[in-house]
């Protein structure tokens, strides 16, 4: 009771001072300098329609090499801490029944998702879409596997192959516009790709291809922290 | 206009935080875990930010639950 | 000032609005849990696909999009209130009183426990 | 004249969520539960196409294709882990 009051006290008390704050606000109405400088200056230097990818990708690069690299930290040690348990997996994970229906239609919609999470990571320069939000999609894809067929198993070999090899090319590909092009560390002028026209598929140089194999290593990377999950689970 | 619309959506995202924290099932509590991204995602689309939207479509809408379904189960094993 | 085929597609929002409210009011008021699964899933799958057809007559243009939605939401919800509705019966979620018919047992008898019943 | 019909489906939709969450909160069994939220879902998968009629941006309905694809796999993930564990 006593306890009860005095949060809803502190939270108005809150509230109160909060208020005159909420009340003197006013959004400023121009874009700070950088803001301005990318919407004047981005489309022509990236040729990118979305705005948003050039930030990430291009000006922005080395923000996302670091995203990818926690990830890829976080996905090792789950690996690395759930193989602890992981030895009586293969007599403990029994095999259950699952309907029909559910087999059937996982048949039908696991290529759909995974040509979907395709081209939602190649249409990143178009569409609000990219690396990490197709392999996310790719991801659940691969749940509704584990899901339909319980003697799904993921196949770590190339899971690692895919992982590594994207996360090697998308640092060379960054490598190859500053020494190529001499401009700057993952910079999407690579010769070889041209810009095109703004608004078509092929076009802002190196971005569809950075973010092809962006999202093939987060979807690795979160297909493997699934699995590994999954295979560590016995059964009662 | 919108402003309902996002008074609403609000007020949705504030029940299915109280049960996400306050619910006595954990099962429950990861439902509602799921209605909260629903709902912010569309309030990020509506405070046009389309691609922190599809993030958060993506991830909040299976994989989240599952992950956090697979903890839960293993914490239950392990707890016997 | 519009033309006939966008006021069309309004009212055609309208009542897929108006189909999703019925599935909501139908999940606040049926008696158990295998009415609302039906009602929600029916009346919510029908009032989207209502929703998807008024868009499309308003913007022919984004009608591939559109098309791919409505194949995806005719895929899934079926399927997710299939899995939900046999969860609940094999985990003992009580049937209506007023169930008459309950074919599920009738066919295999040995296998199911008795579902209990409730107001 | 189209733009007062898209916001009463607005408004009508918004309601539509107000009263599923009345049996998300009530909901005696977590099977109810669920299938408030997958009512929910479905909603919400409205509700971003009505923002993007309104914005007029075709963008935007790549974050519902999004929802209608992967949300029932979360409702199949939930019903799997209550009949008898994940």
């Amino acid at each position: 009771m006593g306890k009860k009051t005095m949060i809803a006290l502190i939270t108005l008390a809150l509230a109160f001072v909060i208020y005159p704050l909420y009340q003197s606000y006013n959004g400023s109405e121009t874009l700070k300098d950088v803001g301005q400088y990318y919407i004047d200056n981005g489309v022509e230097e990236t040729g990118a329609q979305n705005l948003v990818t050039s930030v990430v990708v291009t000006y922005r690069g080395l923000d996302t090499l670091g995203e990818v690299t926690i990830l890829f930290l976080a996905a090792s040690v789950i690996s690395f801490f759930l193989s602890f348990s992981k030895n009586d997996r293969i007599k403990s994970r029994s095999i259950r029944s699952v309907t029909e229906i559910l087999t059937t239609s996982t048949q039908v919609l696991v290529p759909m998702i995974f040509m979907f999470g395709v081209y939602i990571f190649v249409n990143g320069h178009l569409t609000p879409g990219g690396g990490f939000q197709g392999g996310a999609v790719i991801a659940s894809g691969i749940i509704l596997m584990f899901l339909s067929n319980p003697r799904f198993k993921l196949s770590h070999k190339v899971i690692q192959f895919v992982e590594s090899t994207s996360g090697i090319v998308f640092v060379l590909i960054g490598a190859a516009g500053a020494l190529m092009m001499d401009g700057d560390f993952l910079s999407n002028k690579i010769p070889g790709f041209g810009f095109g026209e703004v608004g078509s598929i092929i076009s802002a140089g190196a971005i569809p291809v950075i973010y092809t194999f962006l999202g093939l290593k987060v979807g690795a990377e979160l297909s493997n922290v699934l699995g590994v999950f999954v295979e560590s689970q016995s059964e009662k | 206009m919108l402003i309902v619309l996002a008074s609403v959506l609000g007020i949705a995202s504030m029940v299915g935080a109280y049960f996400a924290i306050h619910s006595k099932s954990l099962t429950v509590a990861i439902i509602a875990t799921g209605v909260v991204s629903l709902i912010s995602s569309i309030l990020f689309l509506l405070l046009a930010a389309p691609d922190v939207a599809m993030t958060e479509a993506s991830i909040g809408s299976a994989l989240t639950s599952a992950i956090f379904f697979l903890t839960l189960n293993k914490i239950r094993q392990t707890n016997g | 000032m519009e033309g006939i085929l966008e006021i069309t597609g309004g009212v055609f929002m309208v009542l897929g609005a108006v189909s999703l409210l019925v599935a909501s009011i139908g999940l606040y008021r049926m008696p158990d849990f295998y009415n609302r699964i039906q009602i929600g899933t029916k009346a919510s799958t029908f009032g989207a696909s209502l929703s998807i057809v008024g868009v499309a007559l308003i913007f022919p243009g984004w009608i591939p999009k559109l098309l791919a939605m409505l194949l995806f939401i005719l895929f899934t919800n079926p399927i997710s209130s299939h899995i939900v509705g046999r969860t609940a019966y094999f985990t003992n979620v009580p049937l209506s009183k007023r169930t008459k018919v309950d074919r599920l047992k009738e066919m295999s008898p040995g296998h199911l426990k008795k579902v209990k019943t409730k107001d | 004249m189209v733009d007062i019909l898209i916001y009463t489906a607005m408004a009508i939709s918004s309601i539509g969520v107000l009263v599923a969450l009345v049996r998300f909160v009530k909901g005696p069994e977590k099977v109810d539960r669920i299938v408030a939220v997958d009512v929910i879902s479905t909603i919400g998968i409205t509700l971003i196409l009505i923002l993007a009629t309104l914005m007029r941006r075709e963008i935007y309905i790549d974050v519902a294709i999004v929802y209608a694809i992967l949300g029932f796999i979360g409702v199949i993930v939930v019903s799997r882990f209550i009949k008898r564990g994940m």
